[in-house]
């Protein structure tokens, strides 16, 4: 009697996991690894919408080779863990042709061995600190060098800046950047004294000291400017700060790289106008493409407020380059598509063509933005072309001599170009 | 300077003292001592809560093997006396011995349940989720550290203790019942039953008929009584009936100190007494 | 702005048609420049004119300023409630035929806005409002170039106000102490005199000099520093206090409604951050429903916001809580799901995204003390309404006859419940008070943090500290407690680090807890066990 | 009726659950091992290494579980920090995983692991040393939580610490070490903790041979647990143990010193919470701070009051129900799954306070009193 319970009830649960998925050959499935819940909902549930968004119009268009494209959402709920889990549930039970996903580091290095594991192909969206490059994963995001690098630039050359304030939230992605741009910075020589280097804990709400500290900073004469790598919650108190103690943008313009239209929706940029950010994309660049989009995105979210954003861009070249490559290639294959993914080019919707390298990073303009008080940037600066997505930093000791190179001969994320080896690969 | 000088030599002196040695060379005295009849020893007893003063230069002494009633009105210090004693709270000055060599007021409650002194609380407190059983078996008078609790069985000798104490109580058929089912006089019975499975040289009884039938109480009666002699007792109870019944000596407390003590009789014919404790049952008489 | 905008239009006017005339051209060049090339134009009209120009420059810093598409002349860009409308710069004459199809904005970028705010300090220097005078000076202590100073020069002996005086005073010192080929004694005189002086520029100036060439002057410059750096720090003290008390006002807010329902009621409430968070997003929706009025908004989102999550608070204990009297340990598991719930609820209906709220124009910007130390006014108003709603409820608790049953069930709940007191209608009405204190918490969060679904996750943890730390049950306790861990927090920070402080802050409340198992200020008596 | 009353008394009824739990819990996992391993991937009974991973996962959450109801469902403790020992546990493997990684790493680095070389840092921290030895990484993956536990269980207890202020008090032990593990200076991979593991004693994590023999060692391993803490609470301690639970003064006054058993009682739970870690990890593939927010140790506890406190088959059977719920829930309905969950949280409180188990028990208490009745009447 109890032993039947028992049975029933870990067989029960048992039996349901252990039921097939059917193999729906009709359709091509696109896997979506998006948190919905948690705290990364805020950033990632556009990007959901967004690939939704793409599969309806490629659909429109009458699919991919003749298939029906199926979109197939999981929420792995910001729990890291849950994304390798979830990953493999798509590429094992749904065996979904691609994913499109993550947007934390943490949780695409969580996911990634899955990836490799099981050979299944995704699209990264999110600007990140680089220092990677795996066989299956595209970067659509900016590489530091696509972001970090000509912002600071833009500050010393056009705002004479001198002293750098690097604030940032303390996990990998400032961490990373900031040493690289610590590195920079003294190549450029600017003095160990000016410079400035700030960690604070996720979703930091208390920014008194630190803001009154970087005023201190500031005070001392020389232009200064804060590098901004803090992440999405903790920066609306920061400018909700910045903006109290009356630290304009004529004083000490700050460049954020994680802040974007979708941020300044949920704050009154007034005093913020004239404070930087550094993107690849900007809702308020005007060239045909982006009005499309922007008319799409708020049609679909039904939302004429809805604003767009970097991340959703780079999104929408994935998926562009995705579905050319696929019918490129002819198949959904995995290496036929890797392999057709390098050399695909894209219109971007800021004008120009971008291009995937061979290191699984994008070629794209870069621009620096002023926020406006209607919540949008106005592009103050761009750099004249598009620049190379780097995978390694050049600035970091470790990886100085590493290239990524995934055509023949070479074929590897980490190539050490002095002891001309390729360490770690899990394939 | 030199003063500190003394200080320190006063201190080596009391450290290298002649006449003792240093209590952690002592040995460990297991045995009560009751070299002269003196089983507990309370003096100058002092404690209050935030102003209220609970006990107050409080001395009481009890003989081994004696059957002791305290009584007197809510408030008096009965209960918090026993708390005292058993190490629930701590006073503010005075000392309290068990035997010649035990001072209780370093003791936490486990180790004074150790040496032997039982507790029953006013509202009986067992075991509820456990059975009568095992209710008893817990407080046999074992090795209590916890690898020798975890590695010891039941023993024969263990498991006939239990039954005649299931025996004594009366509660030998419901040996297996929940202490949670049992009623509210059986669970009196219960904890009187506890004290007796760890057989305690000192058992302090907080009101123990109350909410009991009569013929419980005249059972109470018989068994406390019949404890008396190889064990000492203390019984704190409201109802004058049963105090008569049982008594040999009564304590009056009164307002954290002894007011009066000796037989029933003395102490009903003493005037302070019926002042502050009888003297409304006086006063009602007179007017009936 | 927009208002003092039209005044100085008004101003102008009678000298009006002579300057528009002259600045005609120079408008169409600024309308036709590169963002780059605006700088020399606007010293053309800056010098070409008088006060007049002042609307057109404030215009084109707060980037109001447009131009008609077709006759490109400049226009202004209003917000009068609600409808932008355009108007002429210097007359405020209104174009009501204009929409935005018509018009383009001229760009501003930093450099620009720079110029800008110094070109009004300037030309503010002969403004008749003295207070206007003194800031304008202010603002150009940082850029003392030549014309400057001949400007301050020439204004100096005419100058009646003292302050302003002494403001130019201070700017003229600085020259003669920077100037080189000026004698030494008269520039240590200078130096002496911007002893007293807290400006960051003076500071940056003595640093500067205190390695001049003449051992003399770097004598004079280094000790100036000092006296300066003594008074800075002392500053810097009262700054840091503030910061901490600022901090602990916040942890006390959040966690005094908590101390209601844990510490009087002893459920362990663990939706209580969703509370909080139900109050900011009524912040929110108030705004929403009267966006002319963000102002008053507030005064409208508190009693609001106690409402909602007042309301919210005793369906809770009316469905939930009433049925797990006395098994707090189960209320813990029960309100954590109930905050699954709300904040899921949130996502919902308000999406994922944080929601804006703006901060009422009263509440934003700060009190300048000194130059070294200026309090945020959102801060100081925070402060001020944590301490009001403490006594709030600390006079609600003590003096109502709600606030005696309250007591009378939290000591005694049978006896009450003998007494006849209601305890459910008690109950329900205690835990309605803690939320909705709670939701009024989440209005003055509101100001201070994002308004998202995690909101209330954020401060739950500190919330259970504080009311531990102090003592359940002991609303004093909770506010020593907050202020404490408030200012610790704050004083730790520059040598740790925060997140440090952060850690180290709990670490201590956790051996705190050892030493005094039931907090700073116990419950005494029997009735505690 | 006393026979009822005296079956349903915890300690002796959930012992009867021992030997048929491990029976289907070993037959089950072989089974499913065989089926993974045996049969074609097109096969109907093939279990996918997906669902292996996957019921792995649950093993080491019921493991955890087990930990949890020993000390809040037997003693009465409440912890809310056991995520805590669990995380602990789990990063003395991943360190061990992480030095395995060697000179594999992208970086080519024989000793220090990568995001140390981009850190650029230049020697190994003095507490990753010796985690290259599989059995003193082991010892750290129990030896940590157990010193941790007994540290803090010797304070709390000792100074009768209790009830609410003990959970809010271990809430703020998990929630220390969550913001110091989040530091990239303590070294342990901040946000992004330890992953990208490659193999385990020499074998490849990402063999299904590996992953199957990890299963079916969390499967034993949790078996043996199991029967080892049924016999601990059969025994005598365990009466005491709930002795303590129901009447703590009571116990005392009869003389046992109740803070030294709830101490290593606390401290036996913690090491089991820091083995299921040690085993989640491999599994899992990753390891970071985010297993010490307090919301999962809440979580943990959700498990056990659904499934049942006090008996350690509810435990258990509750870590497996909510979880397997939890994976169904984001994959059919991801936006609404919060809300089931929350509703769970709350009826089960509300209706079914002894938890599945409980229901159970009830249920088969009316048939029998039924079946007891019928042939009198």
């Amino acid at each position: 009697m109890k032993i039947k319970t028992l049975t029933s009830a870990i067989v029960l649960s048992g039996a349901t996991l252990i039921a097939l998925p059917s193999l729906a050959a009709e359709t091509i499935k696109v896997g979506v690894l998006h948190s919905l819940s948690g705290t990364m909902a805020i950033s990632e549930t556009t990007l959901k919408d967004t690939v939704l968004m793409m599969v309806d119009d490629q659909n429109k268009k009458g699919g991919l080779l003749g298939k029906k494209l199926e979109a197939i959402v999981v929420d792995p709920a910001s729990n890291w863990p849950l994304f390798a889990e979830k990953g493999r549930e798509l590429l094992t039970k749904d065996k979904v042709d691609v994913i499109f996903g993550s947007w934390t580091s943490v949780s695409r290095k969580s996911v990634l061995p899955v990836l490799e594991e099981l050979n299944g192909l995704m699209f990264y969206p999110v600007q990140y600190e680089g220092e990677e490059s795996s066989k299956n994963v595209f970067y659509t995001g900016a590489a530091p060098n696509q972001q970090a690098i000509p912002a600071v630039d833009y500050l010393m050359n056009d705002l004479g800046v001198e002293r750098f304030v690097l604030a940032g939230t303390d996990y990998v992605y400032p961490r990373t950047t900031n040493k690289i741009l610590e590195a920079y910075l003294k190549a450029k020589g600017v003095a160990a004294k000016d410079i400035m280097i700030n960690y604070t804990p996720f979703g930091h709400s208390d920014w008194q000291s630190i803001v009154s500290d970087v005023k201190k900073f500031g005070s001392e004469g020389k232009k200064t400017a804060v590098v901004s790598t803090i992440n999405g919650d903790a920066n609306i108190p920061f400018y909700k700060e910045l903006g109290n103690q009356g630290i304009s943008a004529e004083d000490i313009p700050v460049v954020a790289f994680s802040v974007g239209e979708e941020e300044l929706s949920g704050l009154d940029t007034k005093p913020l106008v004239g404070h930087l950010a550094a993107w690849n994309y900007f809702q308020s660049v005007e060239t045909p493409e982006n009005e499309a989009f922007i008319k799409a995105w708020k049609a679909y979210t039904k939302n004429p407020k809805r604003v767009t954003n970097d991340p959703m861009e780079a999104t929408y070249i994935g998926f562009k380059m995705w579905a050319n490559a696929v019918t490129q290639a002819g198949t959904t294959d995995v290496d036929a598509v890797e392999q057709a993914m390098i050399g695909q080019k894209t219109p971007n919707l800021t004008g120009g063509i971008a291009v995937m390298n061979k290191n699984h990073h994008l070629s794209k303009p870069v621009l620096i933005g002023e926020i406006q008080d209607n919540g949008q940037f106005e592009v103050v600066w761009e750099t004249d072309g598009v620049v190379a997505g780097d995978a390694w930093s050049d600035f970091l000791p470790g990886s100085k001599d590493l290239i990524s190179d995934w055509t023949a001969p070479i074929k590897c994320g980490n190539y050490n170009t002095k002891t001309k080896t390729c360490s770690g690969q899990n394939y | 300077m030199s003063a500190l000088a003394l200080n320190g030599l006063e201190s080596t002196r009391e450290f290298f003292r002649r006449d003792q040695v240093w209590p952690f060379l002592a040995p460990e005295q297991a045995q009560v001592n009751v070299g002269n009849q003196m089983i507990l020893y309370v003096e100058d007893l002092n404690l209050s809560f935030d102003g209220f003063k609970a006990l107050n230069n409080l001395n009481l002494y009890i003989n081994d093997g004696e059957l002791r009633c305290l009584i007197g009105a809510n408030g008096a210090g009965k209960t918090t006396l026993m708390d005292v004693i058993t190490g629930k709270t701590q006073c503010d000055s005075g000392t309290v011995y068990f035997g010649q060599n035990h001072n209780l007021l370093n003791k936490d409650e486990a180790e004074i349940a150790q040496l032997g002194i039982g507790r029953k609380f006013q509202k009986p407190t067992v075991f509820e989720e456990q059975t009568v059983f095992d209710n008893l078996e817990l407080s046999l008078k074992t090795d209590k550290r916890v690898l020798p609790t975890l590695f010891s069985r039941l023993t024969p000798t263990q498991i006939d203790r239990i039954d005649d104490v299931l025996k004594t109580i009366g509660l030998a058929k419901h040996r297996f019942m929940l202490a949670g089912a049992l009623s509210h006089g059986q669970k009196q019975w219960l904890e009187i039953g506890m004290l007796l499975a760890a057989d305690p040289r000192l058992l302090l009884i907080d009101e123990p008929v109350a909410g009991m039938t009569a013929q419980e109480t005249e059972r109470t009666a018989e068994l406390l009584t019949s404890l008396a002699g190889e064990r000492t007792v203390i019984v704190v109870e409201h109802d004058m009936e049963f105090v008569r019944s049982i008594a040999r000596t009564v304590t009056v407390l009164h307002q954290g100190s002894v007011l009066a003590e000796g037989t029933m009789d003395q102490i009903q014919s003493n005037k302070d007494v019926i002042e502050v404790y009888l003297g409304e049952e006086a006063a009602g008489e007179e007017i009936a | 702005m927009a208002l003092c905008c039209c005044l100085f239009g008004l101003f102008s006017l009678p000298s009006f048609a002579v300057e528009s005339t002259s600045l005609d051209p120079l408008l169409a060049d600024l309308v036709d420049a590169k963002i780059s090339k605006m700088v020399p134009i606007l010293d053309k009209i800056e010098k070409a004119s008088d006060e007049t120009v002042l609307p057109l420059f404030r215009t084109l810093l707060n980037g109001d300023l447009y131009y008609i598409k077709s006759t490109k002349q400049v226009v202004g860009q209003f917000d009068t409630n609600g409808e932008t409308l355009y108007k002429d710069v210097f007359t405020g004459q209104a174009h009501p035929a204009l929409t935005k199809r018509d018009v383009k904005k001229i760009r501003v970028n930093n450099t620009l806005r720079g110029y800008l705010r110094n070109a009004i300090a300037r030309i503010q220097l002969t403004s008749k409002n003295s207070s206007v005078r003194e800031s304008a000076v202010r603002e150009l202590l940082s850029k003392l170039d030549d014309d400057t100073v001949d400007i301050l020069e020439r204004l100096y002996p005419h100058e009646t106000n003292k302050k302003v005086k002494q403001a130019m005073g201070l700017a003229l010192a600085m020259n003669t102490a920077s100037q080189t080929q000026l004698a030494v004694s008269n520039r240590i005189a200078a130096i002496d005199t911007l002893a007293d002086s807290l400006e960051n520029d003076v500071r940056n100036l003595l640093t500067t000099l205190s390695n001049d060439e003449n051992p003399a002057i770097q004598e004079a410059s280094k000790a100036a520093l000092d006296t300066i750096a003594q008074r800075a720090n002392r500053f810097a003290f009262v700054d840091q206090l503030f910061f901490g008390l600022s901090l602990g006002s916040v942890l006390l807010l959040a966690s005094i409604g908590l101390a209601i329902t844990f510490g009087v009621m002893g459920v362990i409430n663990m939706a209580h951050g969703e509370m909080i968070m139900l109050g900011a997003y009524t912040t929110y929706v108030v705004q929403l429903i009267m966006p002319n009025y963000i102002d008053y908004s507030i005064w409208v989102a508190i009693p609001a916001a106690f409402l909602v999550s007042g309301l919210m608070g005793v369906l809770i204990e009316r469905l939930v809580i009433r049925h797990l009297h006395g098994r707090p340990l189960e209320t813990l598991l029960a309100t954590f799901g109930i905050s699954l719930i709300l904040q899921q609820l949130v996502r919902t209906i308000f999406s994922p995204l944080n929601r804006q709220v703006s901060t009422p124009s009263w509440m934003s910007g700060s009190w300048e003390i000194n130059p070294v130390l200026s309090l945020t006014l959102n801060r100081l108003y925070i402060l001020a309404f944590a301490l009001l709603v403490f006594i709030a409820l600390v006079i609600i608790l003590k003096k109502t006859s709600l606030g005696l049953n309250v007591r009378a069930v939290s000591q005694n709940r049978n006896m009450a419940k003998a007494m006849g007191v209601k305890t459910n209608w008690v109950d329900a009405m205690t835990f309605g008070l803690g939320s909705g204190i709670a939701g009024i918490a989440g209005v003055a969060l509101s100001q201070l943090t994002n308004v998202g679904p995690n909101l209330g996750q954020a401060y739950i943890i500190d919330s259970f500290m504080v009311v531990v730390f102090g003592g359940v049950g002991n609303l004093l306790g909770t506010l020593v407690a907050a202020f404490t861990l408030g200012i610790a927090t704050k004083f730790l920070e520059p040598t740790t680090g925060a997140v440090l402080a952060a850690i180290l802050v709990l670490v201590f409340i956790i051996l705190f807890i050892q030493k005094r198992p039931k907090g700073l200020f116990p419950q005494k008596g029997r009735a505690a066990e | 009726m006393t026979r009822l009353m005296k079956y349903f008394s915890e300690g002796r009824t959930s012992g009867k659950h021992t030997l048929p739990f491990v029976v289907i819990l070993l037959g089950v996992t072989i089974l499913a091992s065989a089926a993974n391993l045996f049969l074609p991937a097109d096969s109907a009974l093939y279990v996918s290494t997906y669902t292996i991973t996957l019921l792995g996962k649950y093993l080491c959450y019921a493991m955890l579980a087990l930990a949890v109801d020993i000390i809040w469902g037997y003693c009465g403790i409440l912890s809310l920090g056991h995520g805590a020992f669990f995380a602990l546990g789990g990063y003395a493997m991943g360190m061990y995983l992480m030095r395995q990684i060697g000179d594999r790493g992208v970086y080519g680095n024989p000793l220090l692991p990568d995001f140390m070389v981009f850190l650029d840092w230049k020697e190994l921290p003095w507490f990753w040393l010796g985690m290259d030895q599989f059995w003193f990484a082991m010892l750290m993956a129990v030896l940590v939580p157990g010193v941790l536990a007994f540290v803090f269980g010797w304070l709390a207890f000792r100074s009768r610490v209790t009830g609410v202020y003990l959970s809010i008090m271990t809430q703020a032990l998990t929630y220390a070490l969550l913001l110091a593990f989040f530091r990239n200076e303590m070294g342990f991979g901040g946000n992004n903790g330890l992953t990208d593991f490659k193999e385990i004693l020499g074998f490849n994590l990402q063999a299904d041979s590996t992953r199957v023999a990890l299963f079916l060692i969390t499967a034993i391993l949790l078996a043996v647990i199991f029967v080892v803490s049924q016999k601990i609470l059969s025994s005598r301690l365990g009466k005491v143990v709930l002795a303590i639970r129901d009447s703590e003064s009571r116990s005392r006054f009869i003389g046992y010193r109740t803070d030294r058993y709830k101490v290593w009682l606390f401290v036996y739970s913690a090491v089991i919470a820091g083995i299921a870690g040690a085993l989640y990890v491999p599994q899992v593939g990753i390891i970071n701070p985010g297993e010490f927010s307090p919301i999962n140790s809440i979580e943990m506890v959700i498990w056990v009051a659904v499934g049942g406190r006090g008996t350690l088959i509810g435990a258990v059977i509750g870590a497996l129900l909510v979880n397997y719920a939890k994976t169904r829930f984001t994959a059919i309905m991801p936006d609404a799954w919060l809300f089931a969950l929350g509703a769970m949280f709350v009826l089960v409180t509300l209706y079914l306070p002894k938890g599945l188990m409980g229901l159970y028990g009830q249920l088969k208490a009316k048939r029998n009193t039924v079946m007891n009745k019928e042939p009198q009447a």
